[in-house]
């Protein structure tokens, strides 16, 4: 545990010593997607430069290695998330929105009829409510979403009513809003109690804390590459292998099939078959590499550290600013994360970033792709700041001065 | 940080603080037009009075940041009273405001001279967006909501 | 035209000086995927060093620097291609395959009803197939084939009668099997002539030669980045503005919608209505330097240079192994670009990959995702080689002396 | 060049050129089965002749590389007039040779004892192929496909 050193991740990270506006960058958005460190960088280069080459169809010793690169990857991931059955319930996608379209477009449109229930919940970000909006539109289920309270926690005090006729929860595992984080495993139970699937959004866990999809007892999960360190243009699907099994494939093209006639096609076995199409090879070798990078870290170790900055944060913000910051989210450390949502007096939330960025300050105003929640609390944005493993608590100082200022320019 | 100042004049501070022709109007007789910022949430809802080929009156309601608020207030001055033509005109103007890109800005000072400053009088003040790209759409969004607005009337 | 250098494109590729099996790698497999160049490695790595930033939605210096990378990259390809709309008509995919599957669950679902014909070749890779052939579960259409000769082109002497009922023709600009490139201007006018539309699947094209949507006159072009000197994990479906306009979003999320109420959406406008959730970032960086690299190179001259390489090593194969090395294609560079099919007699085109590798030649065996093509010419799988802006007759000449060798040892 | 070598062995090679078993059975009273290695096309059929618990007969068709067909070849040799029991007891002895992943064949050159070389016979010549990991799906098409086909019995 006490190997663990902020300073060490921040000096990993080429991006965190540019300098912005005459100010080294504080970079305070890793909600919206995280740095990466060097060796994920020097990971994909190396690919590139000494062994691309398309996966699956070579003989080839790059090609062969190419091939071992990407499913060397999924394990590390299947690895990470401690997946019951390893590699082979782990499919990649192009980011944690395409995993949750592939969950409702094909678990969901063959699994789902007319007045069956999915559950989510009002803190949801878009990606797991638009997809079931579609797929709403084709089958007729239902969309029920679970309120949150004016405590920023999901409301359960409903809970058994709210699972009538529910098939699966669908739910965040920390919001990238309130850094509120649901009581996965509670609802796991729940969820299996009444015969339904649940499904965890996991795209805010991975780089903040250890994921144990076994632990968690939970039946899908969604996360993608750049919110882990890890490169853009990958995601991850993770689903137990009797239900992935089932799955009737969602994209067509190539590396999905078995055969292929001008009468018909049979789809292949296993992940591939949700894999249409040449893979983000390179991304994989960089997921992996991020994935190696975290392990270096220590899950438990970045948790508790975030911990200790967001704590110091939320006092730190309450002290300062008595009330003219107000906190959009838990103010306690008890299940949250490092994502601490502003609502500034009288200065709006782009305004209040257009004014941080002149500090070299990176926080993300806007509604973060979870417009019921915003709704929800009567606001339209938000400025958001949110910690990663690189995070310090200097980085907090620089954003207290910074909306300081912001406070004063529009007082 | 000349560059915040350059975006934050007093003026717009001032519309921002105190926004005109704020509020509603009865629809009908007049026309209620909606738009969105999907990218940062901003939204602003303008209603139009036109009577006669001219925008006799306008209100707006909505929520956004300094810019769009104030560009909006700034706005509804600009073209309240107007004929059409003049409105429409007007619309061009800033909008061609706000196209000119940084860069050509940068490279030649009196650029600006293309779009007729004086004629924009108050809206003037919002030039400095242009030196932030990405609030060019803050800026404008009340602008194309009034055109959607008066195209729907046609 | 006499600036082209492929000795000096050669240089530029790191990984072209990488040693196998004791010998430097010859690279025949471009038609799987291309090998990047140096510029397109480095434009990745310093865009993750210095300006990696979630887009769209960011106010901060370095998140507006990665919304101008991604949104210039949209730019650039939308010029390299020649789009009559810019870059309104570029969206941003993971591959091919995720452009084919757009199409046709965006504008086919919507525009096609049972019994509507979408016409393809016999010649198709199975992105170009197997969406079809989903669209047909749900909808009824009839998938129908061109037929290829025995001169390996399309036939089209029934072209008349193939075209009744149809509403889109999608065709290959390039086989990935047989090199053969379709006469697609004249598909065009044959189909905009019956009131179809016409997709062109460019994933062979863009890497060797010019590729203009506009003077092609075709409605929709998919291609990869991986095909084109670019990344893995991004791919392009080009389509006209009017017809843009009218497709339905197709996965959902964040990033396509203008509005979510927990009662429903409203898609965004534009080329972000089909870009859900964090899109391939860096790869669209790396994409943008690929094109600039090509465009460096002058697609005149590759495609030249490519027919040069190509008649070249048909000529040899035929005068060196006489009959016992078959080319699966035409054999001559009339309407064929640089993908030479070949069927060895009496080795298996695997075993002919596995004997090539120890020479340090990389070819790729199998049905290359091009199934109906297989059984249309009675065989299981070829040993194919492909060149790109980089080959060189010296790869010709040690593709020659590994057949040889391979020749011997099953004969 | 030993590698190579080591997976085109010559009875491999005689195999290939000259396959046993190779046919079809009248269905019924055989059971057929197909195998797809989707990644390169190579297919072959099977066909099963169970006679009281016994493989009385076993025929092939198919295509595909030297190591599919000469390993559908060998096996049909190894397998036919068995016992159900002592086929299954083959094809596991079989996959377990090779599933002996490359490095661990590097690491412990005797670590091969652990499959009783000798039980397989003539199969063992296919053991150059764990040197090729991607070759083992070649190797083991026909052998699944058995597998496959015997469970549908049951
Ligand atoms: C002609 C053709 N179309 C489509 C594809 C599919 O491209 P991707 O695998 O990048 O989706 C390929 C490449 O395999 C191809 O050669
Ligand atoms: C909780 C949550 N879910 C889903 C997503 C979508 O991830 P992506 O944009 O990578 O698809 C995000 C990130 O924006 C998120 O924070």
């Amino acid at each position: 545990m006490t190997s663990f050193s902020a300073r060490r991740v921040r000096a990993d990270i080429p991006q965190l010593t540019r300098v912005v506006n005459g100010r080294t960058i504080t970079y305070l958005d890793s909600g919206a997607s995280s740095l990466q460190p060097r060796s994920v960088i020097d990971a994909m280069s190396r690919y590139y430069e000494l062994r691309h080459a398309n996966v699956h169809r070579g003989v080839y010793q790059t090609a062969n290695e190419a091939t071992e690169a990407y499913e060397g990857s999924r394990n590390a991931v299947a690895r990470f998330i401690n997946a019951p059955g390893g590699e082979n319930e782990v499919v990649f996608t192009k980011n944690t929105t395409e995993s949750f379209n592939l969950l409702a477009k094909s678990w969901g449109a063959t699994n789902l009829k007319s007045g069956d229930v999915v559950l989510v919940s009002e803190m949801e970000h878009h990606a797991n409510i638009v997809p079931w909006f579609q797929l709403r539109e084709t089958t007729g289920i239902e969309v029920r979403f679970i309120p949150v309270g004016d405590d920023y926690r999901l409301d359960l005090s409903n809970l058994d009513e709210l699972l009538k006729g529910v098939k699966l929860l669908s739910i965040t595992g920390m919001s990238n809003v309130l850094g509120t984080r649901p009581p996965v495993k509670d609802l796991a139970r729940a969820a299996h109690d009444v015969g339904a699937l649940i499904a965890v959004d996991a795209a805010q866990m991975l780089a903040h804390g250890p994921t144990d999809v076994t632990e968690l007892d939970v039946d899908f999960a969604a996360f993608s590459g750049h919110k882990m360190l890890g490169p853009t243009g990958i995601g991850v699907l993770w689903t137990r292998e009797q239900v992935l099994d089932t799955m009737p494939p969602f994209l067509g093209g190539g590396g999905m099939i078995a055969d292929v006639r001008t009468d018909g096609y049979t789809p292949a076995k296993g992940v591939s078959r949700f894999e249409a199409g040449t893979p983000p090879i390179a991304e994989a070798v960089g997921l992996h590499a991020a994935v190696r990078y975290l392990e270096g870290l220590g899950m438990e170790n970045v948790a508790a550290h975030e911990r200790t900055l967001t704590q110091d944060a939320l006092t730190r913000l309450e002290l300062t600013f008595d009330g003219r910051v107000r906190v959009i989210g838990p103010l306690n450390t008890i299940e949250r994360g490092g994502v601490i949502s502003l609502d500034v007096e009288g200065v709006h939330p782009h305004d209040v970033a257009q004014v941080l960025d002149q500090f070299g300050v990176c926080v993300r105003p806007g509604h973060h792709c979870a417009k019921p929640l915003m709704r929800r609390f009567g606001l339209a944005a938000t400025a958001r700041a949110s910690f990663g493993p690189y995070s310090m608590t200097k980085d907090t100082d620089v954003l207290l001065e910074a909306l300081e200022h912001a406070l004063k320019m529009f007082g | 940080m000349s560059n915040l100042e350059d975006l934050y004049r007093e003026i717009i501070l001032d519309h921002y603080r105190s926004p005109r022709n704020r509020g509603e109007l009865a629809t009908p007789p007049a026309h209620r037009v909606e738009g969105f910022n999907p990218l940062c949430g901003d939204e602003v809802v303008v209603y139009l009075d036109v009577r006669d080929g001219v925008l006799a009156d306008i209100k707006l309601t909505g929520h956004g940041c300094s810019i769009s608020q104030s560009s909006s207030s700034l706005m509804s001055g600009a073209v309240k009273g107007k004929t059409i033509d003049e409105v429409n005109a007007t619309i061009d103007s800033f909008k061609k405001l706000m196209t000119v890109h940084e860069s050509a800005l940068a490279k030649e000072e009196d650029h600006d001279d293309e779009v007729d400053l004086r004629r924009l009088g108050e809206l003037a003040a919002l030039q400095g967006v242009v030196k932030f790209p990405v609030r060019i759409k803050c800026a404008t969004l009340a602008w194309n909501t009034l055109r959607q607005g008066l195209e729907e009337l046609v």
